[in-house]
């Protein structure tokens, strides 16, 4: 055990899965030397040599078609789209490629793929670092989608999607790299270090894929919520004092609808919470799901708090971001009707 | 300032549309032999000009000729002309059954069989093709069984790859033919990474990465020469030059450039141009790059100047935007007629052997038919279960995708 | 007004409008002599020209930011790719580029583009020649997406979609191009001459972006669709004989959210079908904001009748199709509870 | 079949990194005033040596040489050196108010500041540029107010993007100033689109595509590349190499190629290499291709050498991946002190005058910043309204957005 910040947690299961398997490659930009723009690949290049870590031209779509051909070579890459807001110029071969080859050639050939990538605001990151498109890989079969919230969680989760045998989309919201945040932007800075999930195993182990996590019981409303989201739902438990279980999805496909399911039946009411814009968002089939599944138990309709339709803004960014009295206003809605 | 001058837009087209007279008189084609035949090992600054040129063998008179010639014997040539004559037949034949209604849709090969079966000669057991949809040479090739391309295209219950893919979106790891994406070019950048993957395994095989004319312009082309130059990958990529991409000409492509072959150039590529109809000159120069890729002296791009004979695809009919006789004028002729001419020319061949074999193989391809259409062609019945189609998805079934199974009934 | 089929009244539209404005510019692959492999833009080379309609090389991200180039320049370009299965490559210019660049630049710059492109399964296409990734798009503040279900709307749409100041996605069913289809596959096809719908009139003339249209007016029950799957929802009308009311979307954003609510708040159930896979895909949207806006009258859970979560096969279109015998056991099981 | 060789994967490195000498030795530099300077005419096939040398005017003794000389008079070299001065005093004062807290975010254009610059110079009003983050330098030259920049840095209530944007993303129609994309080299198949708008519509402005030596890898220069060479764009096309992408040397997106500007010869454009630190050779080659385009002669590609001596952002230390000397050793020296140098050198100039210059715009850009400043940073209270983030999404606001504006409150 040691104490870990999410990013030395994410370097730290780059460090492990390379360590037990040779097969596991490590690129994109500025990845090699440098160890990457927020640090996630420190040191792996001058451990493991330039040819299992190494720096790739700004081509997101080349960094994911090589990735695919050395999938299907036989090899585990795990690579890094600098910014998830870049992801869009290699949305063809995640969505064409990777997504599809187990099945379009019946388990000829396979693509066991990892693709890392920073999502998230509050960071003052204006329109181009702050994206979080979760979304856009939730709809393609094929896919599995992650996001985690903890030091703890980021490195099983990360040992178990390089494991997985299909393509997995690693999500990091780049606002927890160094601390949970809960929206509170006026306050200090809380480290990992204070934090329990800050706690983590140098040794290799994983964290299944398709698991939630309750992040906090409670009785009166279920949240469902995943990464950044999480603290700050959290915190509006808090403030406005309503015991609602808050619900860290942490896998987004495969979901675990059984622990959503079981919350809603208990609570009858649910409020989701996402950063992404609203309108076509996670939130939308999450509630469709939630009242598929839990119609008749369901008192208040569900509730989505996420980003608003626009692209996220610079100045604006604490208007933008949905924080804890956003959350909270939605939460005494719920316990209203 | 000078009274400014109004701009206007350059739009290409092609010198003829149907009811036109064919013009190939821009078409220069150099006399068989006369490129030369650089070291494998040579610095790509110095060997520019066979981007500019075409790399020939077979005369006119069907003699092999000059530094390329001589890389297969009479037996191989025999093999590859058996081969491409296979091509045609199958070719034929599955598209009448489409036309028959026997399965939804079909691409063939016609007049680009050299391109495919002979390159094919040139790799090694281990070695991967990334190809597009009209490269069912390399199959064909190493003997992947007819019927088994045929069970693809009727999407019946032996389909190697159960209903899921349009015919001829083949796949065959164990004949390194790489699963076909009906997206074009994605299939170039993936032919780097799987080199890239050999190199980095220490490993002997090489990858091959196919595209066709029209095909360069997409974003996976740039990729795949930006890190195929960059990381100095075992590779061949290869462009299928057949003159048309659907109803758009080629030059719609290649604009200012010479030819495809010199796009390698700024990406300090060797890059060769080759008479894409000519078996052995097809031969000699993947076998020179084939040659490269495995010494580690990295990346070779090649052109293959050859004609779309037929259309597109089953759904096209070139009539409407080609003059109908420009097949037969294409001045670089038809690869198989070639092959034979030269064997025959050599005494290796004769019309009558070739009159045999055609009849043989029309019935080895009559009777893959049959054993075929005997287990199913599309809608006849004996489909791929609709289980197959939840299968595979992801390597164990996640269970929405069990529900969705059981909801379909399955 | 003439007969037209789907494939005729798109002509027309582009004739139209490129007719009455000088500025509107029609450009993609085949599209230029030879007028579209769907021979939508037939005769408009010859008609205005070889530079205001023209072939493209095959590249989606550059006819795309081309014509983004071409509409911050003051064109009102409307393009086509040539399946929507083909437009992944250009995601990040539409993503990026085109929905943002009227927000991000205050309005001193605009970008008035349509982007054509034939959507949807039922013509044995398989994987790369059948999808509907409309959910895509609708997650992406900025652009509007459209699908007509009939000649006449489609041409009204499409002159709106290139009248209007902002990017249009405009999402043609291409199972629709000759003939309504309601997922009968067995029976011959229906052309669109013996529909109301072919009638068109020649001239220009818009429907209005944002409004949908009753297909079929009903009690028991609402049916949300768009698309082929208009007709799919009519035929399990007739087949069912449950009186449910058809709502045909036909802009997904902006969404005509007010006759969706009217609707269902009058039948107090609601069942949505769209071809796309389910997870992720825009029913979700819907179903999150029909419980949002009608939970108090909604009777029964809302039902999500999609493509499964796979890619779109080959030999089991008819097992994939959601066709009207599925949506008929929908509307059933809702009349049910 | 012989036995076969390991591969190895070639990964490009540097020559050095931190704690190593810095080593120019490989940049091979010819000497000012050597290289011809062709008709703008000429066939693009003509001047493929262009691409592979580098244009140069000023020698190191400060004199102007050659055929490229003599494009500007003193006067507007002392204008050029002025706006190199401010952009400098600009980028030094809005980097310490990014240490202040003032705003979030920085990029500055140290040691590159010749480029934008001087190209400007060879422009006409109507024209229009797509630039990336480093060309503040084109606002500059034309006087854009430096307070309208620095509003937009501030994100405060007269930020002209009203606080939508990252710091330094400027728009500025007027000036010929494509609205900035945060994501890389989108705005290079734009700037081909636009020109291709001006010709369709027999307009007489061109565009101008800029983009960075590593963004050259990304899809849509290649598709740029395809667009301009196809259709014969009147555009210029220019690579700003700087040696650097945030901590990737030049090598990683030039591969094999020798230079960057051997990228058009795949395309058949004219392609040039400059000395990127020389204004008198950049504005001698931006004229030479603007009139290209302006005469509808079609796109030039032009690659710029030079050094980002700074940070690639303020989230960046270049001392982390490169010998903190080895900007003081790069061989293309200092734009600001090269063209300073040369009008010293022609007298038309003086350490004194400079010196003055030096401070009246210290002066300047102070009292601009005193008036961004009242206006307000970021932070301090003044900023563009929650209301404005949801204005401009479209054009009219649809009812959707409406409802989120008021659940927001605005
Ligand atoms: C990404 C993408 N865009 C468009 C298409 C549609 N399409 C299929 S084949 C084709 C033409 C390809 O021409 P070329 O590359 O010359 O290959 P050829 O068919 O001549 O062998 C087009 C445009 C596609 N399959 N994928
Ligand atoms: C599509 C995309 N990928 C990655 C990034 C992150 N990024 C920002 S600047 C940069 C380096 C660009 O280098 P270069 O093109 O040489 O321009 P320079 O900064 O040197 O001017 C990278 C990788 C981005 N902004 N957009
Ligand atoms: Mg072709
Ligand atoms: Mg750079």
């Amino acid at each position: 055990m040691a104490n870990m910040t999410m990013i030395e947690a994410i370097q730290s299961a780059h460090d492990s899965a390379m360590d037990r398997d040779e097969r596991v490659v490590v690129f994109g930009e500025d990845v090699g030397f440098f160890g990457g723009v927020f640090r996630c690949t420190a040191g792996l290049q001058e451990k493991y040599g330039s040819t299992r870590c190494f720096d790739a031209p700004i081509s997101e779509l080349g960094i994911v078609g090589a990735a695919i051909g050395m999938a299907a070579y036989g090899l585990r890459p795990c690579i890094e789209i600098q910014f998830a807001d870049y992801v869009y110029p290699a949305y063809d071969q995640i969505v064409s490629e990777a997504a599809r080859l187990r099945h379009r050639s019946a388990g000829d050939f396979t693509c066991p793929l990892v693709i890392r990538m920073p999502v998230g605001g509050g960071i003052f990151g204006g329109q181009t670092h702050s994206q979080s498109p979760e979304a856009i890989f939730t709809h393609v079969s094929g896919l599995k989608t992650v996001m985690p919230s903890s030091p703890y969680d980021a490195k099983g989760l990360l040992c178990a999607a390089i494991e997985d045998p299909d393509p997995v989309i690693f999500l990091e919201p780049k606002r927890l790299y160094n601390g949970p945040f809960d929206g509170h932007h006026e306050k200090p800075v809380v480290p990992w270090r204070n934090h329990e999930a800050g706690e983590v195993p140098t040794d290799y182990y994983v964290e299944p894929l398709g698991q939630a996590r309750v992040r906090r019981a409670g009785n009166d409303v279920t949240i469902l919520a995943y990464g950044t989201m999480v603290y700050v739902a959290q915190a509006a438990c808090d403030e406005t004092g309503i015991d609602a279980e808050v619900i860290d999805l942490r896998s987004l496909l495969p979901l675990d609808i059984d622990t959503i399911t079981e919350s809603v039946k208990k609570t009858g009411r649910c409020v989701i919470v996402h950063e992404a814009t609203l309108t076509g968002g996670y939130g939308g089939e999450l509630a469709a799901l939630v009242q598929e599944n839990c119609f008749y138990h369901l008192e208040v309709p569900i509730q989505r708090i996420t980003g608003w339709d626009t692209p996220y803004p610079h100045a604006q960014e604490w208007d933008y971001f949905p924080g804890p009295a956003r959350v909270g206003r939605a939460l005494q809605k719920a316990m209203e009707s | 300032m000078s009274k400014a001058q109004r701009l206007s837009l350059h739009v290409p087209a092609p010198k003829v549309r149907p009811g036109d007279t064919p013009d190939f008189s821009g078409v220069e084609i150099p006399k068989a032999g006369e490129v030369r035949r650089p070291d494998v090992a040579a610095d790509p600054r110095d060997i520019r000009d066979l981007a500019f040129s075409v790399i020939r063998v077979l005369s006119r008179d069907g003699e092999a000729l000059g530094p390329w010639a001589g890389t297969l014997t009479h037996d191989e040539l025999i093999e590859g002309l058996k081969h491409m004559l296979t091509l045609r037949i199958f070719d034929a034949r599955m598209l009448m059954a489409q036309r028959q209604g026997k399965t939804s849709f079909f691409m063939q090969c016609l007049g680009e069989e050299a391109v495919a079966c002979a390159f094919q000669r040139a790799l090694h057991k281990g070695d991967m093709n990334f190809p597009t949809y009209r490269q069912a040479g390399l199959l064909i090739t190493q003997e992947y069984p007819l019927v088994s391309m045929m069970n693809q295209i009727y999407s019946n219950e032996a389909d190697p790859i159960r209903g899921r893919q349009l015919p001829i979106m083949y796949s065959a790891k164990d004949y390194g033919f790489f699963s076909i994406s009906g997206n074009l070019t994605t299939q170039f950048s993936q032919a780097v990474g799987w080199a890239m993957a050999s190199a980095i395994s220490r490993d002997t095989k090489i990858a091959v990465g196919w595209v066709g004319d029209g095909s360069t312009s997409e974003n996976d082309f740039h990729a795949a020469m930006v890190f195929a130059s960059t990381y100095q990958a075992p590779v061949v990529l290869n462009i299928v030059n057949n003159q048309w991409a659907i109803s758009t000409f080629q030059g719609m492509a290649k604009g200012g450039s010479a030819t495809f072959a010199a796009r390698g150039h700024g990406f300090g590529l060797p890059s060769l141009r080759v008479d894409g109809n000519d078996f052995l000159a097809v031969h000699a120069v993947a076998k020179w790059a084939a040659e490269r890729a495995r010494r580690n002296l990295g990346p070779t791009l090649i052109e293959y100047v050859t004609y779309r004979a037929g259309g597109h695809s089953t759904s096209d009919d070139p009539a409407a935007y080609r003059p109908k006789e420009e097949s037969d004028e294409w001045p670089l002729g038809d690869p198989i007629l070639r092959l034979k001419e030269h064997l025959i020319k050599e005494g290796a061949w004769s019309e009558q052997r070739h009159a045999q074999t055609e009849a043989e193989i029309e019935d080895d391809v009559m009777s893959a038919q049959k054993e075929a259409e005997a287990i199913g062609t599309l809608n006849s019945g004996n489909a791929p279960s609709p289980r197959d189609m939840f299968e595979g998805v992801y390597a164990e079934m996640p269970p929405h995708l069990i529900k969705q199974r059981q909801e379909a009934g399955y």
